[in-house]
């Protein structure tokens, strides 16, 4: 075969070499093919594998660790939380209303394939800066997409994230998340077992869409990628709707031993892994694939991305029912092959054969790189920077609005108002708090759920900035009352052939993973979206976090807004000088440099835990986390979200600019009856977790003083128009 | 008393709305298959939302042509309460049970929010436990909620007192600023002539617990069986 | 094989939100001639027939009863032999 | 003044889950003859120019620019004067 071709397809000579090896002859087109989308870094994780080995994926109530379609946790009475987060950031570049849109698609698939009735959807978005137009045509289609699919579906969107930098102009990041629950007995997994059983497949026709998309995810996007246009699919929820209620009704009945969504790679993926999976073979006629298009090669079909497929091991003698379950939902339900016993692939057409491949050589042998990796040199500069001849600000108040008119700090309500996040009446705190808070029907539990990740951290020290976004995300979960449990993640980067980009890959999965250990929260999925370049310059890199966790009683959550007048304000953690990728910096001074705040694994847990436990105990009326913005930001949130002021004073020795705006991590702001004080107090003591009592709520502004003296006292209300006009404005153009 | 709710296919509200009728109530309730073609049997009919047929080509305009449909029009024409939430009430103008039609948002995007609605109408089956004026918090959820009907229509909507929800502010204002997506005369919901057949956009079934947030949608449900029970 | 295509329009009158947003974004970018636009739906219906009067007839029911809503949309349509 | 017609569709092989929808509800009516369906955008945008070659090309910027998505969809147009 000329290397033209595979070449072409994203294969290396050496790769190529080593297929010719495994078969033991030159591989003809259609393998070739794949194999190459086997072999991608979006399938087969040659680039990240050894790396993502050091992840924590062990506890007790994990039932599944990474490897299925999705990780499974234990929630009690029989009970367990699916869940998993994915990528479709190139697609959402080039189309991105049904980038983001397929990409919830993919996701909510990856759920229902385990048996799980998807309840929930989370995204987490980056975006270039809000002065760009084609920023705006991207961050409109990509919230129209999710939108348009997600609420189609019937699922809420719960939470999310978006933060705007320019590193990501031109190559966004859109990340979704999908949440099911399931009843343990009826976990199903993607195995093809049980020799002589059929294999078939249900959902939509397939068609052109997206002939190597997998391929395509993993390359940098270029000026010719637009070119590369055919690879952008077109979503219908409402198949996929149709596609949910069918599949669900089939694992009721018990009628199938397995099944797999045809995402990436399309019927070559999901059917060799399902295979592989059962150390099975299969043997599969593309003839019999019910096709939308004219004149597909066996090629096109077995590559063809085409969305809202699922392929299917029903038990022996259960076709009938399960073709008669898609009829009534409108579906197509075909058997294409059986299961063999042979560990083979074989692929024909009308009888014909035209690939003949183990199963385990496209999942198992795909090539592992430990790439080498480099220490960037932009990093010394940057964490070194001296902050000290910083301008202090003269006008506190003024600085205060502009920060909750930034971008990353204003309230996020433009993108969420699009979103149904109400829809199956379960939730209990949805958009605009620390977490989102699901009931589960017929109990007392609720589930947490949220994203997190800082860019900017991670590109400042990423093995710091991978461990925040643990930490947060899990603080997120604390400040409502829940109990963190496991996280799944999508790790963005740029071109992992790039030593640096493979030490910031690395870093930030040490970072994270000596966070999931201290928090106790394993790593169950995820998903790594690699080549995230625009004209050879790479995105942040950016880990993002998707974490579950539990309440046991949801009657005992909390939220960030103020309560009540005279309740006294309390912040656990300490006030540090660290201003190394703080929001402040960039908006106030234009700088994204220094180190990203310490961050102490012993001091996180136990004031997490000590947050948790005084929320539990009645004791506190709303708590909320510092994050971006420091102090000053998370009590204009809490007294926005509240309706009510505060009157704050600060002693510290630090420079008020510190003092205010500061990113310290492991601090949580409490807001308690007046009652409960020394309670808290002495919590925090025996706890050993530093606390200060630093004002009460009173009011309709929020006042700061400094060691008695006044440094800002601003309207909640004028903070609240700077804060909740700001995006909605910018988005006007 | 017993509530039927009709499946179409995407239909993503019926379970709600079942969740609202069988648990917060305690009344009977079925679902009821968009292929069927018999509603025998069941005093309240309720068309939830959804996107029913993906709404395609205009919201409710295929479902109203599902199998179910004519005994749905034969039940209602006989009297039978029906109710249709938001994409229930699009399926209702599609199917001529109820007046005007439904356009884009005039915002152009979906919406998910909490309104105020003041109620006009508190005479009929649906808001007898509401008073007139009264303002009540419901949430709504849609794309294409921009309620139209031309200037004859309006006339004898508000006529006939037809016209049960409003959107409007805090204080009861009905206002621009309180319309979230155009509809004329910031119209939200709305009953037929004869009063037995009721479309709302916000979705009642979203605010019928505490723990949700609130509970005017409860009223509403209670309302329907309140006046059934008085009725006998 | 009959290939009909089909217009649908709102009716004169009937605000079109879409048409002005597509109006307003046209002009922003600079399209200073424009001074209206109107935004309607455009299908493509193969018919399985070459019976033009009974497809007319058809056509015509189908936009009646479907494709467009009377309260709020007017329809016209074309007739074309398939190759 | 000059009327520009302008007819946005899917691009052949893209999937059109809005014309399957139609199609297969027409075919619940009994409309059995009905082989295929596609659905587009169908705009009118009012000109204010008599030069129709320079109206030809702004037009056929825009369409390029902002009233098709080139990813998915084609475009092509009529201009007409308009009485
Ligand atoms: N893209 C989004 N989709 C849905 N909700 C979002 C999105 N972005 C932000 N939110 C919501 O807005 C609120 C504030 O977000 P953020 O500032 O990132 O919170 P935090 O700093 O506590 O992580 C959260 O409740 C979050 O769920
Ligand atoms: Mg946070």
């Amino acid at each position: 075969m000329e290397p033209e071709v595979y070449r072409n397809m994203g294969l290396t000579d050496e790769e190529y070499e080593k297929i010719k090896e495994i078969l033991g002859r030159e591989p003809n087109y259609v393998e070739v093919g794949m194999f190459s989308v086997m072999w991608s870094e979006h399938c087969g994780y040659k680039n990240s594998r050894p790396v993502l080995k050091l992840f924590p994926t062990d506890a007790p109530w994990v039932l599944q660790g990474p490897g299925e379609n999705a990780g499974i946790i234990d929630i009690g009475d029989g009970q367990a939380v699916v869940f998993k987060i994915e990528s479709h950031n190139h697609p959402s570049a080039i189309e991105p209303f049904q980038g983001s849109a397929t990409g919830v698609g993919g996701i909510v698939r990856d759920i229902f394939t385990m048996g799980a009735r998807p309840i929930a959807l989370l995204d987490s978005l980056r975006f270039g800066t809000l002065d760009d137009p084609r920023t705006r045509y991207i961050m409109n289609g990509v919230v129209e997409g999710i939108s348009f699919y997600g609420n189609c579906l019937g699922l809420p969107t719960v939470a999310g994230e978006v933060y705007f930098d320019r590193s990501y102009a031109g190559n966004p990041l859109v990340n979704a998340m999908a949440v099911g629950l399931i009843n343990q007995k009826d976990i199903r997994r993607g195995t093809a077992s049980g020799v002589g059983n059929s294999v078939m497949v249900i959902g939509a026709k397939t068609g052109r869409d997206g002939i190597h998309g997998a391929t395509f995810a993993s390359e940098e996007l270029s000026e010719d990628s637009e070119e590369r246009r055919p690879s952008v699919q077109v979503g219908d929820p409402f198949r996929e709707k149709l596609l949910i209620e069918a599949s669900l009704e089939i694992i009721k009945e018990d009628l199938i031993i397995g099944m797999q969504d045809m995402g990436a790679a399309g019927l070559t993926s999901s059917s060799c892994e399902m295979a592989s999976r059962a150390n099975t073979g299969m043997e599969i006629d593309v003839a019999l694939v019910p096709r939308r298009e004219e004149g597909m090669t066996p090629y096109e079909v077995m590559l063809s991305e085409s969305q809202e497929r699922m392929l299917v091991v029903p038990k022996k003698g259960s076709e009938e029912k399960v073709r008669a379950i898609c009829e009534r939902w409108g579906l197509d339900a075909v058997t294409i092959g059986k299961v063999t016993a042979d560990g083979i692939m074989r692929i024909k057409d009308n009888g014909e054969l035209v690939a003949e491949v183990p199963a385990k050589a496209l999942t198992d042998e795909c090539p592992v790189y430990e790439r080498e990796r480099l220490r960037p040199a932009y990093l010394n500069e940057l964490q070194e920077k001296d902050f000290s001849s910083l301008a202090e600000p003269k006008d506190y108040g003024a600085v205060l609005l502009e920060l909750l008119a930034s971008p990353n700090l204003a309230s996020k309500e433009w993108i969420y108002r699009q979103y149904d996040y109400m829809v199956r009446t379960d939730t209990v705190a949805g958009p605009g708090g620390d977490a989102a808070i699901l009931r589960v029907k017929g109990t007392k539990k609720g589930l947490g759920l949220t994203t997190d990740g800082n860019g900017r951290y991670c590109y400042l020290d990423p093995e710091l900035g991978g461990a925040i976004a643990v930490a947060e995300a899990a603080r997120n979960l604390s400040c409502t009352g829940v109990k963190p449990l496991g996280i799944t993640n999508c790790l963005n980067f740029g071109n992992p052939e790039k030593p640096e980009v493979a030490w910031q890959f690395y870093q930030a999965v040490i970072g994270m993973s000596k966070a999931c250990k201290a928090l106790q929260t394993p790593v169950t999925g995820g998903n790594v979206s690699f080549y995230n370049e625009i004209k050879e310059k790479a995105v942040y890199p950016t880990p993002v976090v998707g974490m579950v966790g539990l309440i046991k009683d949801i009657e005992k959550r909390c939220s960030l807004a103020f309560q009540n007048e005279n309740d006294v304000l309390i912040l656990l953690g300490e006030t540090l000088p660290e201003i190394g990728g703080s929001e402040y910096l960039e908006v106030i001074h234009h700088q994204v440099a220094g180190k990203p705040p310490q961050l102490d694994l012993e001091k996180e847990v136990a004031v997490q835990e000590m947050t948790r436990q005084a929320i539990a105990e009645g004791l506190v009326t709303a708590a909320h986390d510092c994050a971006e913005g420091g102090l000053a930001i998370t009590l204009a949130e809490s007294a926005i979200a509240g309706k009510l002021g505060a009157r704050v004073n600060l002693d510290s020795s630090l420079r008020p600019d510190y003092l205010l705006f500061s990113e310290s991590q492991s601090r949580i702001l409490l807001a308690v009856p007046p009652a409960a004080k020394e309670k808290v107090l002495n919590m925090a003591k025996e706890k050993g977790v530093p606390v200060a009592v630093i004002g009460h709520c009173s009011g309709d502004s929020l006042e700061v003083c400094i060691n008695g003296d006044k440094v800002f006292d601003v309207d909640v209300e004028e903070m609240e128009k700077k804060w909740r006009e700001s995006i909605p404005a910018l988005m006007a153009g | 008393m017993k509530f039927g709710v009709i499946v179409f296919p995407g239909s993503n509200c019926d379970q709600d709305v079942y969740h609202v009728i069988s648990e917060v109530l305690g009344k009977p309730v079925d679902y009821l298959w968009h292929g069927d073609t018999e509603v025998s049997g069941y005093d309240c009919l309720v068309l939830p939302g959804g996107f029913s047929y993906g709404d395609y080509l205009r919201s409710g305009a295929i479902a109203r042509f599902a199998p179910i449909m004519p005994a749905v029009i034969d039940f209602a024409n006989s009297g039978g309460l029906v109710l249709g939430i938001c994409n229930g009430f699009q399926i209702l103008l599609e199917a001529g049970l109820l007046p005007g039609a439904m356009r884009r948002n005039d915002c152009l995007q979906f919406r998910c929010q909490y309104t105020n609605l003041r109620v006009e109408n508190d005479e009929t089956p649906f808001t007898n436990l509401f008073k007139k004026g009264q303002v009540i918090s419901i949430p709504i959820a849609h794309g294409e909620g921009n309620y139209y009907a031309d200037e004859d229509t309006l006339k004898e909507l508000e006529a006939n007192k037809q016209i049960v929800f409003r959107y409007c502010d805090p204080s009861g204002e009905v206002t621009k600023e309180a319309n979230p997506n155009g509809s004329v005369g910031n119209i939200a919901g709305i009953i037929n002539r004869q009063g037995n057949v009721l479309g709302m956009m916000p979705h009642p079934e979203r605010c019928a617990e505490v723990i949700l947030g609130g509970t005017a949608g409860r009223e509403l449900f209670a309302s329907i069986v309140e006046w059934w029970e008085r009725r006998k | 094989m009959l290939l009909a295509k089909i217009y649908v329009t709102l009716k004169p009158g009937v605000l079109d939100p879409q048409g002005e947003a597509v109006g307003n974004g046209l002009k922003a970018m600079g399209y200073k001639d424009v001074t209206s636009v109107r935004v309607g739906k455009y299908l493509e219906l193969q018919l399985d027939t070459d019976d033009k009067s009974y497809a007319e007839e058809k056509v015509d029911e189908m936009c009646r009863r479907l494709l467009a809503n009377p309260v709020i949309e007017k329809y016209r349509y074309t007739l074309e032999e398939q190759r």
